[in-house]
C-alpha cells in the first residue's frame, strides 16, 4: 500500500446533489480518488463524528463523487453538509471489478447501485449488452434511472419496488430468474444489501454465469490490518469489497448470514 | 542435517519460524488468523479480549503518519466469554501456536480472562499491560510495578501455560518494568507496544482520532523498539520477542541481534500484506545461509560481544 | 495594521517569528548561528554547553534511520570558559534572540554554567535535562524529580533571564516532570528532545553508533512529540516550546495548534537546509492568512477545544 | 538531502592498492557512490573503530575509489583492511568542483591529489591546456605520477619534493608565481594541507585568476547538522567541500588559522 493513498486529505465539498428523499450525492476535489475504479471506495472523514468507508461513484480529472445514504449518524451529520465545508479523504481503497465484455447483467439495491453506475458507464461501449435491475422500496427511493437509461442497451434497465409505486412490484431479485433463463450473460455484477447478494450468488451459481459482488462490512482502519471487516480469510476492505464466485463459495457460511459488530461478536447480517 | 534453521523456541513454546502475528491486527476470527499462519507466521497472537465486550472508540481509530501509523482502536472486543468458540475453533484449524491476548482492569479480571482464554485452547497468554490509549488498563497496569507484579503474579497463579508480559515503550525506566515482570513469573517479554503519539489535522484544526491520542507503530518506531530489546538483552534472562515496526528481514535481523528470540509484525500486515511473514522469513533463512549460521537461534543478541 | 502576524513572545522573548533553531545543531560558532538567523529563524538555541571540555564521542555518530536520525555525539562542547567567548561573538552578530543551551553533572554546575553564560550575553537560558545518551547528565537529571527541581532552582536563583527547560519524552509521566519543572520555576518548557533509540548493521552485525545507544530525531518522532505538546498545554500554564520532526510549515501549525507558542528546528536543517525556517515561516503565514487569523498567537491550543 | 545517500551500505573491499609507503588506494562497490562527481566526498565506516570522511579519487560504473593515507587510528587500521573485509559507506556528500575549460592549473598535496586526479581525468579531453603541481615531502610519497602524467598536457605535470629527491626541492607552492606570471590560467584548482590552499588563494587573488579549493575540517554527521566543519557561515561538508575564491575571501580570518577541534573549541589549523 501507498502511504500517500492512506494519507488524510481535507477538501471542500464542491457539490451535493439530492438523488432521493433519503440519497445525496457529494462530489469532492482529490487527485488521488479521481483515479479511483469501479468498485474502489474511500473513507470519508466527516470532522468530529466519524469516518465512514463510501463506494466511489464516479471519478474523473480530479473529482470524485459519493452517493450516500442517510442512515445513522455520520450520514446524516454528512447530509446536513453543503458545498464549501471540509470532509477528509483517503484512498481509493481496495480492489476493483474487472471488466467484462460480451452480455453484462448488473443488479443494484440502493446505494450499492452507485459503483455499479460508475462500472457501466466505463463498460457502456465495450458491453455487446448491458442490462440493468434497480430496485428501492418505492419510487422515489430508485436511484439513477436517467443515468442508467442513458448507459444501458435499449429497454435493458428494469425498475422494481416493493410497494409498487414504480415498475414492477417486487424485489430486485424476482426478475432475475428469466433474464438468468433467457439469456446467457457473460458477467453479473451486484452491489447492495447481503442477503440480495447471496440471493443473486446463488442463481448464477445455478445458472453457470460468472459473477462479482462488491461486499459491505463493517470498517475501521480501510487498509487491512485491525480485522474489523473479515469474512472467512478475506479482508473486504484489503482483498475485496469485489469478490468473484469463486471467493465467495469459500465464504458461504458467513455470506448474508453472519459479520462483525463494533466489538468483533458475530452478530447476523 | 536438514533441520530447520528458521526453527525457535521459547517458554516452552515451540514455532516452525521466529515471526508471529502483535496482538490486534486481523485478531478477531480463526480464519484470518489463518490466513496469517498461510502468509508465513511461526505463531499468532489474538487481538487483546478483556472480560466483558467493548464497542472500541468511533471512527477515526487509525492515521497515517510519516513513516507509520496513530491508533487509537479503543480495545473493541467481543468479551471472553464470546471469544472462547473463535478460540476453540481457532485451536482446530491454526497450523501454529495460539498466544491469546489478555487486558483486564484488575489482576482478578486478567487472571479471569486468562483461565477462560486457556480452557478454551490458548497455547500461550500474552498480557497487554501497555495499550497507550485505554484509561485504567493497558499502560496504566505496566507503568506501576506493584500493580504489574500483582497481575503477572495472579495470572502465573492461574494458569499451566507460558505467559508472555507485553511491555509499554512509555515509561522512564523499561528494565525496572522487565525486572518486576520477571520476579512475577513472566515466562517471556514482548517489547514494545505502540508509543504514546497523535495526529492533527491543520484544515480543520482538529485532533484526527475520535480519541484524540493513539500510539504510534510502524517504521518510525523501530530504533525504538530496537533499543529496548537491546536493553532488556542485558537486563533479564528472559526470552525477548522484538516487536516495533518490523517490516523486511533486515528488520528482524536487527531485532535477533539484538536479543529477540522471535519478532512480532503489525503495522506491515497493512504495508505489505499477509504474506510480509513468507518474504521476512526467505530473507533470514538466506541471511543466515550466507553468514555460515545453522540456526537463527545462534544470532541472537550477538550485537552484544562487542 | 501592518502588524507581522509571526511575531510571538513567551517568558518575555520577543521573537521575530516563531521558530527557532533547536540545540546541538550547528550551534558551536556566532557565524554559523547568524547564517541560520538568514536562514529564517526567529531564535536560536547554542549547541549544549557544560563547565568542562567535552570531547564527544567516537565516529559514528550520527546514523540514518527510516524517518529520521538515530544521533549519539557525546554532548562534546568546548567547555563554557571557551564558549563565553563565542556568547560574547554571537551577542554582537546576532539578528535574533541567543538561547544557551546548559548541562551540567550537578546543579551546582548547572548554575555555575548558566551565569558565566548569561554574563557574556545569553538573553535565555534552555538547560538540557533530557540528553539520551550521556550518563549521569541529561536525561539522567530529568527524570529524577528532585534532581531536576534542584537544578532548576539554583538556576533560577543564579541568573535573571528566562529560563527554559527542555523535557525528555522517555519518560513514564512529562506532566510529573513538567509540574515538577515548573514549580521550581521554569519560564518555559521546549519538548522534546531526541527519543532513545538505537542502530544496529546486520553485515558485521555491530550497533553501528560508537557510543551503541543514541536519541531518535525528525519526521518519525513528530506524532510524539505532538502528543507531548498537547498534553503539556492540558497540564501547565508556562510557555511550551515545540520540537521533534518539524520540517514543513504543517508540522508546525500542528505544533502551535497542539499548544506551542514557538517551535524548534533541528533534524530538517540536515534533511533540507537552514533556509527551511524561512520555508516554515512562508507557509505559516500563507495558512494565517488563510484561515483569516491576524496573529500565529491566535491558534496556539486551539485543537483543545473540541 | 535524499535519504537513501545518507543510509549506511555494508560493502566489502574489492581490490587494495598501494600508491606510497604511506598511502592505499581502495575501491568499492557501491552504486550511489560510484555516482560521485569530483569534488565530493563519502564516509567511510571502519567497523568498530571510525567513521571518517574522504574524498572520492575515482568513480564509474558501480564502483568507487579512495585514496588514503595512514595518519592515526582509524585510517591505520583501514591500511591493515583486505580485499573481501567489509566496511560501510554513505554518500557521497558535499558539492563538486565546477567544470572549466580553457587553460587549467591543479595544485595537489598529500592526498589532495586525489580528488583532483579525478576532476583531472574529467576534463582532459575538454581543457585547452591541463598542467598540474603535485608536491610531497619526498620521492616515494609522491602520489598519481603515471596517472597524471597521462591526462595532463604534455609536460604539464611539475613534481617538487621538500627533500629534492625527485624533481624541484621545494614547497609545491614555490613554482606557481612563475608559472601564474607566464600563462594566463582560466581556472585553478587545488586541495591539500589548508596553509597550502591559503596561500595558492592569495597568488590567485594577486593575479586575478579563478579558483577552487576543497576544504578538509573535522567531520562528523557529514550532512551539515552538526556544526563540527564549520568555517565561517559555511559547513565545509554541505556547502563545500569545493569552495570558490568569493566564498574563501569571506573566510579569510579563518582560513590557514583556525578551524574547530572535536570539543567544538578554535584550534590553530
Ligand atoms: C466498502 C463499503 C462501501 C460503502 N459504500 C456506500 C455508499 O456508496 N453509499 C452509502 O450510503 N453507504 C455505503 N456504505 C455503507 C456506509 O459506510 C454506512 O452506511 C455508514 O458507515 C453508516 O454510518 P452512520 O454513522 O450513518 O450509521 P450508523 O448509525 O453508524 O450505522 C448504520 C448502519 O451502517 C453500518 N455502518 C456503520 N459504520 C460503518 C462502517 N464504518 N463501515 C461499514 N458499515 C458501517 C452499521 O452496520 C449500521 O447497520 C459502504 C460500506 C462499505 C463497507
Ligand atoms: C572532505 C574531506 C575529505 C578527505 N579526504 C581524504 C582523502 O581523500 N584521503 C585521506 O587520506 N584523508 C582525507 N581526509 C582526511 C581524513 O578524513 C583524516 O585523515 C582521517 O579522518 C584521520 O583519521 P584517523 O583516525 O586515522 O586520524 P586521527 O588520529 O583521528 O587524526 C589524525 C588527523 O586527522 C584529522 N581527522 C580525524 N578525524 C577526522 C574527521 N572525522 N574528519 C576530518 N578530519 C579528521 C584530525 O584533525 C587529525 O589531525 C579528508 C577529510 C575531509 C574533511
Ligand atoms: C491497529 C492496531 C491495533 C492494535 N491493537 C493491539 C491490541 O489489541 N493489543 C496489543 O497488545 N497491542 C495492540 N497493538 C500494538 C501492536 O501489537 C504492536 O505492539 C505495535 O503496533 C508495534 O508493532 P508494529 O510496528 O509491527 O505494528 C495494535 C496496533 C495497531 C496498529
Ligand atoms: C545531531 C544532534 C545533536 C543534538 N544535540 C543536542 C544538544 O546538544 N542539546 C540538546 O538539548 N539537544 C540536542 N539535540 C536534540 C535536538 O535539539 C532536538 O530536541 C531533537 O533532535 C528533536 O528535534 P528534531 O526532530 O527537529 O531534530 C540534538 C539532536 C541532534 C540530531
Ligand atoms: S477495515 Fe480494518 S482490516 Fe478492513
Ligand atoms: S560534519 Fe556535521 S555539519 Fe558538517
Amino acid at each position: 500500500m501507498h502511504t500517500a493513498l492512506n494519507t488524510l486529505r481535507t477538501t471542500p465539498i464542491l457539490s451535493v446533489k439530492t438523488e432521493s428523499p433519503t440519497v445525496k450525492t457529494y462530489t469532492l476535489k482529490d487527485k488521488l480518488c479521481a483515479k479511483a475504479k469501479p468498485g474502489q471506495f474511500l473513507m470519508l472523514w466527516i470532522p468530529g463524528v466519524d469516518e465512514i468507508p463510501l463506494s466511489v461513484m464516479y471519478a474523473e480529472n480530479d473529482r470524485v463523487s459519493v452517493t450516500v445514504k442517510a442512515v445513522g449518524d455520520a450520514t446524516r451529520h454528512l447530509h446536513s453538509m453543503k458545498p464549501g465545508e471540509t470532509v477528509g479523504v483517503r484512498g481509493p481503497f481496495g480492489n476493483c471489478f474487472t471488466e467484462a465484455s460480451g452480455k453484462i447483467l448488473m443488479v443494484g439495491g440502493g446505494t450499492g447501485t452507485a459503483p455499479l453506475l460508475f462500472l457501466a458507464r466505463r463498460l457502456a461501449t465495450k458491453a455487446q449488452r448491458l442490462s440493468f435491475v434497480v430496485g428501492a422500496k418505492t419510487k422515489t427511493e430508485l436511484l439513477f434511472l436517467k443515468e442508467l437509461n442513458a448507459v444501458c442497451t435499449e429497454q435493458g434497465v428494469i425498475t422494481t419496488t416493493e410497494d409498487g409505486t414504480y415498475g414492477l412490484q417486487c424485489l430486485v431479485t424476482e426478475p432475475l430468474g428469466k433474464l438468468l433463463a433467457a439469456t446467457k450473460f457473460d458477467m453479473v455484477y451486484t452491489c447492495g444489501p447481503e442477503l440480495m447478494v447471496s440471493k443473486i450468488f446463488n442463481l448464477t451459481e445455478q445458472h453457470g454465469i460468472s459473477f462479482e459482488a462488491s461486499l459491505e462490512r463493517l470498517m475501521r482502519c480501510g487498509i487491512g490490518l485491525c480485522g474489523s471487516c473479515v469474512i472467512g480469510k478475506y479482508r473486504v476492505c484489503r482483498d475485496g469489497p469485489v469478490f468473484n464466485a469463486a471467493q465467495l463459495s469459500e465464504v458461504k457460511s458467513e455470506l448474508g448470514i453472519s459479520k462483525l459488530g463494533f466489538d468483533g461478536e458475530r452478530i447476523p447480517v | 542435517m536438514s533441520r530447520n534453521p528458521l526453527s525457535t523456541s521459547f517458554a516452552g513454546l515451540k514455532l516452525r519460524n521466529p515471526t508471529a502475528l502483535a496482538s490486534g491486527i486481523l485478531g478477531y476470527t480463526a480464519e484470518s488468523l489463518q490466513r496469517v499462519v498461510e502468509g508465513g507466521a511461526g505463531a499468532v497472537v489474538t487481538k487483546s479480549v478483556g472480560a466483558a465486550p467493548r464497542m472500541g472508540y468511533a471512527n477515526p481509530t487509525v492515521v497515517q503518519a510519516n513513516c507509520g501509523l496513530v491508533n487509537a482502536m479503543g480495545l473493541p472486543n467481543p468479551g471472553i466469554d464470546e471469544f472462547v468458540e473463535e478460540i476453540a475453533h481457532a485451536k482446530i484449524i491454526l497450523q501454529a501456536p495460539l498466544i491469546v491476548s489478555v487486558f483486564g482492569y484488575s489482576a482478578e479480571e486478567y487472571a479471569l480472562v486468562a483461565e477462560k482464554a486457556v480452557a478454551a485452547g490458548a497455547e500461550a497468554l500474552e498480557l497487554n499491560v501497555s495499550c497507550p490509549h485505554v484509561k485504567q488498563t493497558g499502560s496504566e497496569i505496566g507503568q506501576n510495578p506493584r500493580i504489574l507484579a500483582e497481575v503477572v503474579a495472579k495470572v502465573k497463579g492461574a494458569v499451566q501455560v507460558p505467559v508472555i508480559v507485553k511491555l509499554s515503550p512509555n515509561v522512564t525506566d523499561m528494565a525496572e518494568t522487565a525486572r518486576v515482570a520477571v520476579k512475577a513469573g513472566a515466562d517471556a517479554l514482548t517489547a514494545i507496544n505502540t508509543v504514546k503519539a497523535m495526529a492533527i489535522d491543520v484544515d480543520t484544526t482538529l485532533p484526527v482520532l475520535s480519541n484524540t491520542r493513539g500510539g504510534l507503530s510502524g517504521p518510525a518506531i523501530k530504533p525504538i523498539a530496537l533499543r529496548c530489546v537491546y536493553d532488556l538483552y542485558e537486563t533479564v534472562e528472559t526470552p525477548i520477542i522484538g516487536c516495533g515496526g518490523i517490516t523486511t528481514w533486515k528488520d528482524a535481523v536487527e531485532f535477533f541481534l539484538a536479543g529477540a528470540i522471535a519478532v512480532q509484525v503489525g503495522t506491515a500486515v497493512a504495508l505489505e500484506n499477509p504474506n510480509v511473514f513468507h518474504a521476512i522469513n526467505r530473507g533470514v533463512k538466506a541471511y543466515l545461509k550466507k553468514k555460515g549460521y545453522g540456526s537463527v537461534k545462534e544470532i541472537v543478541g550477538i550485537a552484544h560481544r562487542a
